[in-house]
């Protein structure tokens, strides 16, 4: 029973997307959209039959060896299936929200002649993202990676039918390949190292190696390069914001709530190595922060609502990695799984308004949004305060903790840290303010057209907003006196972590965090709920001739000292240095082939004679070195 | 024996068929005797003579690689019955050249002796100079056929002039008294070993189209006609690399210092040609020329590794990279004889106008880039595994990251397919082309699960 | 001068062999192209007759006799697709056929 | 010592022969000294005690071989310059490449004087070139390569009259 329900969860998204696959142009549009989603939703049934019948009695882990899938001297790996806790976990996060952004594409999608397609993709990711968090080895859990690279590619590309295949399509694909390959030399390594890939063999033989052992080291550093590429951290982030051009709920779905996070699992998965691993955990906690600080600035001056958003992904993610880096293994999921409700919430809310505008972006030409679509504004007001740390909001909970447990280690990356929240509650109420609240700043059609998005999009949005409101509590810091139900729950994998700060201390660092988030909460009210600013000014010099008009002092010198100075700092690294510098050094590999590729190419001159004489020069050099060695 | 008897008879009676009113069953009746000396390879029956004399041996290495040249070739033959393939030889005449190519191929595959390899590899090249040259009056063909030719025999003679060198340092042609007096020799290698055996393997890389004896590949494959091609990067590439490891494993083992060196180079330079020579084509045909190319880069990696398991990673790469080039050809072909051309335009849609050739065709590039569970993925696997197990670490980070190169420009016929509209109106298959797709494209999904039984047989 | 002995042999035969690649080389003239490689067969034949000669083994010999099997085989196909580019471009100059590339 | 003279005679004949097939402008010139340099090699092998081989080698080469090569140059009237002049640098390059794969494969060989010296210093004066020892070793060991060379032949055969025949009509 057990082992069928197992089997069950990946196999019926794989069943929805053959079906809707074959025959989805006969079913028509709705039909195939609730084949889908239902498909899904009973994936997430099975997962709660599974957590019911077996999770509350004690049981820890449920393995199913399908079959034996590479068996050679020294090296055997079954199609195995786990299911334990934090894969459970992740089952949820992966149907349930999946569940809802399929129910939500009914919707949005409901226009476009390509339904059937983009359901089956849609499954299919399910599918592999099933896969990925269920294999209970490495070889099985990289078919699940490599898959949703797969899908995650088709569905950016969904609506790319009428454009040259550029440069650019093919940079993200290179800069997430370096990231697998990267993977793929781990997965060697370790199966030369260990003589096996699954999960409990390489954990309980990696115990032996003792902390720091060079080999383990190196494992973790080149899975951690694959992390690193799926879960886009510096150097490898620059795809991300890239693949934004896809559908909205692909983004919801595979950029913020489940792909992207699927290198934190990773490293929560194989914490039994990290843990033994210092170093690596070292360079994870640095990478971290950086890309969380880093991408956080960047979103700042960004005027795409979609961009905003997924350099505000990659910052979280960066959060999450620095939670990880400290060795708080169920922080960095308690992360993933807040995250995945208000990050999947805003990207929903987002995709309404773009909806609602017929396809526009541009944040400049939006505002005042609140009156027109009061569904979306109030569960985009939910996900805003959720993901600025406000209580008791989600995302203060899990951030708290993360903050916690950076504090404890070393306060000074916390002071930075807190550098971020602030960044990050800014950028998210600069979007929110700018959207909703002052004036509409489009044309008059636009105007005219405005409308809330149909029931089938805004119910998934409200069951969202909820989730953002009440995933925290699954969670409660320890002072609340309640139980924190996920890490007792992870306990059986992550072991559990203990804590050392003083109840006062814990105090102190949630008001900090709160005082932050209220603080830029304010700012960011100040400067355009209240002013109506507009970010066409954000960077422009021309501000000196405003200033000399005599406003409020104060304010000028805030905007003088601070504000300005950050929106440039923020402009000119995405200008500068992530542009030209870092996405030049990633896109240089990548951009350097086609180049090398035409060389090659204009080496084949046609010339017989030229083809004989470089058989000759080879044959010359070979035996030249020969006799030289 | 009993598979050499087979297929010259066959070849004989294929030509003699045209002699009367038996044109019409030459297809049929080459396929009858392929699959027959299919049967036979598999069953082993009569494989080995007291007539060989040491001259072949079918040990499970060749019959393992004689069934994958033979359904490679049955496939191809298959192909023949197509109307609409343009070529002025008459379809009697490339029916048996193809299949005295084939022959030449199970040579490769089976020899023990140098002659048997010198005669394998002449036999299987005579015919194919003759059939790139199919289309005699288009100068495109014309220049394949003499580019081919002249080329191949130049890397024929440094074959030659190696194996006269080895002669003269061991006294022997056969593997197994090479191999045993380099086991007799091991400190110094005369360097009239050393240098026949460099020559030697400057012969076979040529066949195999790793760089930098690859130049004709490209050009060679694009003016043969596409039935040609497809034969060319399949059976052709298989039984080079075939010979080409049963030599170095067989006779050459003990002088693996002389020689891993060179194939790791070689290895690398081809890898980087074919990948990123494939980036900068506009043509779906050349395109795959140079994916042959830095898939012969791949091959040589697993020669790297001479060992255990080795053999078996070699063969499911090769058949993982045959099957799915097949398909793509026939994709090619499909195409061509709708009237489109050989640049990737031509794809464009492909999966609105014929679905099930568009699935195909996606498999088969997914299984070229390595996707798991595809056979591809196992093939590199398996290479990768065994090259990083014998500490040729940077050469497989090397690998990994061309492999990288090669995802981009294998996606670009999967883009065309599927996000790009249609090129035209949508056409049917011929049966012939249907069941080589299907067949193939089995075979690139199902020998996901043949791993297991590769490694435990051979 | 000293006796005659097997080096003497290799080092004229790998000579004519390095001639023969040269012309090859040089050459655009297919015709005077197929000459050298006949050159260079010749060279491997000589090397091989040679060594069965000092080692007083006819499978040397015997295999000189495949290659001239083959050779006169090659050579046939090698005219014969010259003359079928002849007849289709008027020359049998390699310069002419160079518009496959790239 | 007349073994000597005779060696350093023919291997300067084969070799200023070979250098003229390379360099003559006229392919006829070409041919010519081709059969020169294949009746060099015939007197090497004669030298070698190999008579059978050497007569083999005259049927062969120069009977048949050298017969298709003038036959074709007689057929599409090639016997004119029609090479056109190449620059120095190409012809310099093409020997320099050939003469550097020389000095490679010299300087290689050249250590193996000593070793092969010993037991490899003079010809085997007994039976092996004779007619019934290589018919014995042809026949018996090398039957099947022979017989697989049947394949080859016929394969040589179909391709040269498909690629020759002119088609109806042209």
């Amino acid at each position: 029973m057990k082992n069928l329900l197992v089997v069950l969860i990946p196999l019926l998204p794989l069943l929805g997307f053959a079906v809707s696959g074959l025959f989805g142009k006969r079913l028509g549009k709705s039909a195939t959209g609730l084949l889908a989603s239902g498909m899904v939703l009973l994936s997430f049934l099975c997962a709660a039959a599974l957590a019911m019948l077996h999770f509350r009695t004690g049981d820890s882990a449920i393995v199913v060896n399908l079959f034996s899938w590479i068996r050679m001297p020294g090296l055997s790996i079954p199609m195995g299936l786990l299911v334990d806790p934090l894969s459970l976990m992740m089952v949820f996060v992966v149907t349930g929200i999946g569940f809802l952004i399929h129910v939500y594409s009914i919707g949005y999608m409901h226009d476009d002649d390509g339904v059937a397609r983009f359901f089956s993709y849609l499954n299919l990711f399910t599918f592999f993202m099933l896969v990925l968090v269920l294999a209970d080895n490495f070889a099985v859990l990289f078919i699940g990676w490599e898959g949703v690279g797969l899908c995650s590619y088709l569905l950016i590309g969904f609506w790319f039918k009428n454009h040259a295949f550029n440069g650019a399509a093919v940079k993200a694909f290179v800069v997430n390949r370096i990231g697998d390959a990267g993977f793929l030399l781990g997965l060697f390594l370790m199966a030369m190292t260990f003589g096996s890939l699954s999960f409990a063999e390489v954990f309980s033989r990696a115990a032996s190696f003792g902390s720091g052992a060079p080999a383990i080291t190196l494992i973790t550093l080149f899975l951690f390069i694959g992390a690193s590429g799926k879960s886009a951290q510096i150097p490898l982030y620059t795809w991300l914001p890239d693949a934004m051009a896809g559908p909205t709920p692909v983004s919801a779905l595979i950029h913020a709530a489940t792909m992207v996070t699927a290198g934190v699992y990773l490293v929560i998965r194989s914490n039994a190595l990290y843990a033994l691993a210092p170093l690596t955990m070292a360079i994870i906690a640095a990478v971290g922060l950086a890309t969380a600080i880093w991408a956080g600035l960047i979103a700042l001056s960004q005027r795409d609502i979609k961009k905003v958003l997924a350099y505000s992904t990659v910052s979280q993610l960066g959060f999450m990695f620095l939670a990880l880096g400290m060795g708080a293994w169920s922080t960095g999921f308690f992360h993933v799984f807040t995250h995945a409700f208000f990050k999947a919430l805003l990207f929903l809310g987002a995709g309404s308004v773009i909806h609602a505008l017929s396809g526009e972006q541009d944040i400049r030409r939006m505002g005042g949004l609140r009156k027109a679509l009061p569904v979306t504004y109030a569960t985009m007001l939910a996900g805003t305060l959720a993901i600025a740390g406000i209580p008791p909001f989600a995302g203060f909970f899990s951030k708290d903790e993360i903050f916690a447990k950076v504090f404890e280690h070393a306060p000074a990356l916390w002071a930075i840290a807190l550098a971020g929240a602030f960044v990050t509650s800014f950028y998210m109420f600069r979007l929110f303010f700018l959207v909703f609240h002052g004036e509409f700043r489009g044309d008059a059609t636009a105007k005219h057209h405005l409308h809330e998005s149909p029931k089938v999009m805004t119910a998934p949005l409200v069951v969202l907003a909820l989730g953002a409101l009440g995933a925290g509590f699954a969670g409660l810091p320890e002072i609340f006196g309640a139980p924190h139900w996920i890490s007792d729950f992870l306990a059986p994998v992550t072991g559990r972590g203990e804590s050392h700060l003083s109840h006062a201390t814990e105090w102190m660092l949630m008001g900090a965090s709160v005082a932050t988030g209220l603080l830029a909460l304010l700012f960011a009210w100040v400067r355009y709920g209240v002013k109506g600013r507009v970010p066409a000014e954000d960077a422009s010099v021309t501000g000196v001739a405003r200033w000399s008009l005599g406003k409020f002092f104060i304010d000028e010198l805030y905007d003088r000292a601070i504000v300005k100075p950050l929106f440039r700092f923020s402009a000119w690294i995405h200008d500068v240095l992530d542009r030209r510098g870092l996405d030049g050094a990633v896109g240089a590999i990548a951009g350097i082939s086609p180049w090398l590729g035409q060389q090659v190419r204009l080496l084949q001159t046609g010339n017989t004679a030229f083809y004989l004489f470089a058989m000759a020069l080879g044959v010359f050099l070979i035996l030249f070195v020969a006799t030289l060695r | 024996m009993s598979l050499y008897l087979i297929l010259s008879i066959l070849g004989a009676l294929v030509l003699l068929s045209s002699l009367g009113r038996g044109k019409r069953l030459v297809v049929p009746l080459a396929i009858a005797g392929l699959l027959g000396a299919l049967a036979v390879t598999g069953m082993g029956l009569g494989l080995d003579h007291p007539l060989l004399k040491g001259m072949a041996e079918f040990d499970r290495y060749a019959v393992l690689f004689s069934c994958l040249l033979l359904v490679l070739g049955t496939l191809v033959v298959l192909l023949l019955t197509n109307p609409n393939e343009r070529s002025d030889i008459p379809r009697v005449e490339m029916a048996a050249l193809l299949l005295f190519s084939l022959t030449g191929g199970i040579m490769m595959a089976s020899f023990a002796h140098l002659v048997m390899l010198f005669l394998g590899v002449e036999i299987l090249s005579i015919p194919l100079y003759i059939l790139a040259g199919a289309r005699k009056r288009e100068r495109a063909g014309n220049e394949a056929a003499l580019k081919y030719f002249i080329t191949g025999s130049f890397a024929t003679g440094f074959l030659l002039f190696g194996i006269a060198l080895i002669y003269g340092a061991t006294g022997s042609f056969s593997t197994r008294a090479i191999a045993a007096w380099a086991e007799a020799n091991p400190a110094v290698f005369t360097p009239m070993f050393h240098l026949g055996l460099l020559l030697m393997l400057v012969g076979l890389a040529f066949k195999i189209s790793a760089a930098p004896f690859h130049f004709w590949a490209p050009d060679v494959y694009e003016g043969s006609p596409s039935i040609v091609t497809s034969f060319m990067s399949t059976v052709v590439k298989v039984a080079a690399i075939a010979a080409f490891y049963r030599l170095f494993s067989e006779a050459f083992p003990a002088a693996a210092d002389a020689w891993s060196w060179v194939i790791a180079a070689v290895a690398a330079l081809t890898l980087a040609v074919g990948n990123l020579g494939a980036l900068a084509q506009r043509s779906f045909k050349r395109l795959m020329a140079y994916s042959g190319i830095s898939h012969a880069g791949f091959l040589l990696l697993a020669l790297l590794s001479v060992g255990p398991g080795s053999a078996g990673a070699l063969w499911i790469y090769a058949a993982a990279y045959s099957f799915a080039t097949l398909i793509a050809f026939v994709s090619l072909l499909a195409v061509e004889a709708a009237g489109g051309g050989e640049s990737l335009e031509a794809l464009s849609g492909l999966g609105r106008r014929n679905p099930f050739l568009g699935v195909c065709l996606t498999i088969s590039m997914l299984s070229l880039i390595g996707v798991p569970p595809l056979a591809g993925f196992f093939g590199k696997l398996f290479v990768f595994g065994n090259a990083v197990s014998q500490r040729h670490v940077v050469l497989v980070v090397f690998a990994v990251v061309m492999s990288a190169v090669g995802m981009a420009y294998y996606m670009r016929p999967i883009i065309q397919t599927w996000l790009r509209p249609p090129a035209g109106s949508p056409f049917q298959l011929s049966t012939s082309q249907a069941w080589v797709l299907g067949i193939a494209t089995a075979f690139v999904v199902l020998l996901a699960a043949a791993p297991v039984w590769v490694m435990r047989f051979l | 001068m000293g006796p005659i002995t097997l080096d003497h042999y290799v080092f004229l035969s790998a000579a004519l062999f390095c001639l023969g690649v040269a012309g090859v080389l040089i050459r655009r003239n297919i015709l005077v192209m197929f000459m050298s490689l006949e050159i260079m067969l010749n060279a491997v034949n000589l090397l091989l007759g040679s060594i069965a000669a000092f080692r007083g083994d006819a499978a040397g010999q015997v295999f000189v006799f495949f290659i001239m099997l083959v050779a006169a085989a090659e050579i046939a196909v090698g005219l014969a697709v010259m003359v079928m580019v002849y007849r289709n471009t008027g020359s049998i100059d390699l310069k002419d056929l160079s518009n496959l590339k790239w | 010592m007349m073994s000597s003279i005779l060696f350093y005679g023919l291997s300067t004949l084969l070799f200023a022969a070979a250098l003229l097939v390379i360099l003559s402008r006229n392919p006829i010139h070409s041919a010519l000294w081709l059969v020169t340099a294949f009746f060099a090699v015939a007197g090497h092998y004669v030298l070698l005690n190999a008579q059978f081989l050497a007569a083999v080698h005259v049927i062969v080469y120069a009977g048949a071989i050298m017969v298709l090569f003038l036959f074709t140059i007689m057929l599409l009237n090639l016997n004119k310059e029609t090479e056109p002049q190449h620059s120095l640098l190409v012809k310099l390059a093409g020997l320099v490449a050939g003469g550097m794969l020389l000095v490679v494969m010299v300087g290689a060989l050249r250590r193996s004087s000593a070793e092969t010296a010993s037991d490899l210093a003079t010809v085997h004066s007994g039976t092996v070139g004779l007619v019934e020892t290589l018919g014995k070793v042809l026949f018996r060991d090398f039957l099947l390569p022979f017989e697989l060379s049947s394949i080859l032949f016929l394969a040589a055969l179909v391709g040269a009259v498909v690629l020759g025949k002119k088609e109806l009509g042209e």
